[in-house]
């Protein structure tokens, strides 16, 4: 299942609520103001990289420009572009957005 | 593959109508079919003919419009959402058509995928 | 038929197939219309026979609380409606156990019936879906 | 005292104009004055002459339109915001009158108060 | 001055956020979904009530009552109606949103 | 004068006057319009010749982050534009220190200058306003 994430985690709780009601083994992509939930060194990080342990993660390259965080994303979450989103749509067997 | 798609945010106010809009171009140019975009709740507002943003700005509208002439895209608002928020046939953008919330439920039926973008 | 699905008439590809719909309500009723509007598509999406589950997590919970009396903020109230549901065959109903445990909300709060689930279960019920709707 | 208000949601969507209207209604019956209503963001949308909410819902663009011919309320909607969501002259409600964010920091200035309404 | 809270704190920081950046003897009021935060025996509770103490609090009646939580408000919160919200903003200088 | 005041004239009551008016921004930009709607009001605001002051606390930081790239989303970068502010007699910006730690920013990284507060300070700024605006 690929959930998709659009929310600032600073903002909203919706992250959170994803990693906790998120299955082992499925996708959840950064989108919108959600990439600031895939970035290094601040409050959430921590609680993204435990989990990635478990979980494969993505974020939207253009947004991800567009905020000028090219340069802080945390290693390992892929870049994708809308592409790659359509791809992952295909993919996966249906899509959750924590809105 | 067949994908749907269902917006809930008005244009300009939330990006969400952008990254819709981004991800169906996207799915078309990789030849998937987008069957139905259906707007709900503030989305109904995509589709007002007489949204006039600045020269310098992307028209939300007429993107929509346009993608559903060149690609057949279904454009479906819901007319209970948009009696409420005053979208009617009077000011109904091309491409548009108003129909019900089982319009919806169809394209979840029909289509391989259902995509929800929203604020 | 048409009236009760929104107008339009099924065609023939759709009435042959039954798929798993999931309903998740995650925004407290009132200060948005999410929580009001998702109800009415659960309402119309009864009629279509497919396999209907609703999920009230996160704030989505406060929905179906109790004593909601909205007269002095001048907005109808819809949470009777929920009690209707079952007339309208939805049954499945599921709540999160960690969503009511930091409200501090018990099941008698509740004015409907319905299954109290913990995280695990409830990721272990959307990920059997085909259609995730999310309000 | 002078009171004006900042309004930044549309009708229906968000709480916000309700509390607002309340707040306002609560305002004039103590005698207060209020001064301006100022809409913003989508906020302009509660100015669309074109809603129509059921039967058994409050008629948020109505109530507006009362407010301002009873008491005297300046109800502005912002030129910009209105343009890229499609308010114009044309479907602008009783009441209402299309103008410059210049308003809004007059409304600043000369009132005694100015509580802002949104989400 | 009076400050203004009108999201759940489970939903959004504003709350956190106003308790942070508000001075002591200022006085916050609880409307909308905000009412939440007005809560007894929730997760933010303890937050609240600490900062209790040095500023006063007090939520809109009609909108705890609209969702069905007249019985659960801190003891101590005072429940205003639309008049209340009136008095409160005619006495103090100015009013912050948190949004 | 017209132009510039959103094509109003004021009157003899605001023209005195000057008041100390404080725009908060706590919204990160482009996933909603509220950033970019926030400074078209601060820049018309400085026409009023009133005492302005801007905020960046919370999300709202990442507002004047270098280095955004709006190309690919297709909405335009309005970054620059803070740049400007300078020029219309808008200097007194404040960011929040608590906002940037959370969020491993620096000054650096920030595309203007501006004074980093802590939370105690902020709230005495905020407390010293005739006219408080939160986007």
């Amino acid at each position: 299942m690929l959930h998709t994430v659009n929310k600032s985690p600073f903002d909203r709780n919706s992250l959170e609520s994803c990693l906790k009601q998120s299955k082992d083994g499925s996708a959840i992509l950064f989108i919108e103001d959600g990439v600031y939930g895939a970035l290094a060194n601040t409050k959430y990080s921590d609680m993204v990289k435990e989990a990635m342990k478990s979980r494969k993660m993505y974020a939207l390259f253009p947004d991800i420009e567009a905020r000028g965080m090219q340069d802080k994303v945390i290693d390992g979450i892929k870049m994708i572009d809308y592409e790659g989103f359509v791809d992952l749509v295909v993919e996966k067997n249906a899509v959750q957005s924590w809105l | 593959m067949k994908i749907g798609l269902l917006i809930n945010e008005g244009p300009y106010q939330h990006q969400a109508t952008d990254t819709a809009y981004l991800f169906a171009k996207a799915a078309l140019a990789k030849g998937h079919e987008i069957d139905r975009i259906f707007f709900y709740h503030d989305g109904v507002n995509n589709s007002s003919s007489l949204t006039e943003p600045p020269q310098d700005d992307r028209n939300i509208v007429e993107r929509w419009s346009k993608m559903a002439e060149e690609h057949n895209v279904d454009l479906v608002v819901c007319v209970a959402a948009a009696l409420r928020r005053g979208i009617k046939d009077e000011n109904l953008a091309a491409g548009f058509r108003i129909s019900g919330l089982g319009q919806l439920i169809e394209a979840g039926i029909q289509a391989d995928r259902l995509v929800t973008f929203g604020d | 038929m048409n009236e009760t699905t929104g107008g339009i008439a099924m065609d023939d590809e759709s009435e042959g197939t039954i798929k798993k719909f999931m309903y998740i309500n995650r925004k407290a009723p009132y200060g948005t219309v999410y929580a009001l509007e998702a109800l009415e598509v659960v309402l119309i999406a009864a009629a279509f026979d497919q396999d209907v589950s609703m999920v009230f997590c996160d704030d989505g919970v406060y929905q179906i609380v109790k004593g909601q009396h909205t007269k002095f903020i001048d907005v109808k109230n819809f949470s009777p409606t929920y009690r209707a549901l079952e007339g309208y065959d939805v049954e499945k109903l599921y709540v999160s156990k960690e969503s009511m445990d930091e409200r501090g909300l018990a099941e008698d709060d509740l004015l409907v019936d319905v299954e109290i689930v913990d995280n695990a279960k409830m990721a272990d019920l959307m990920e059997d879906q085909d259609v995730v709707l999310s309000f």
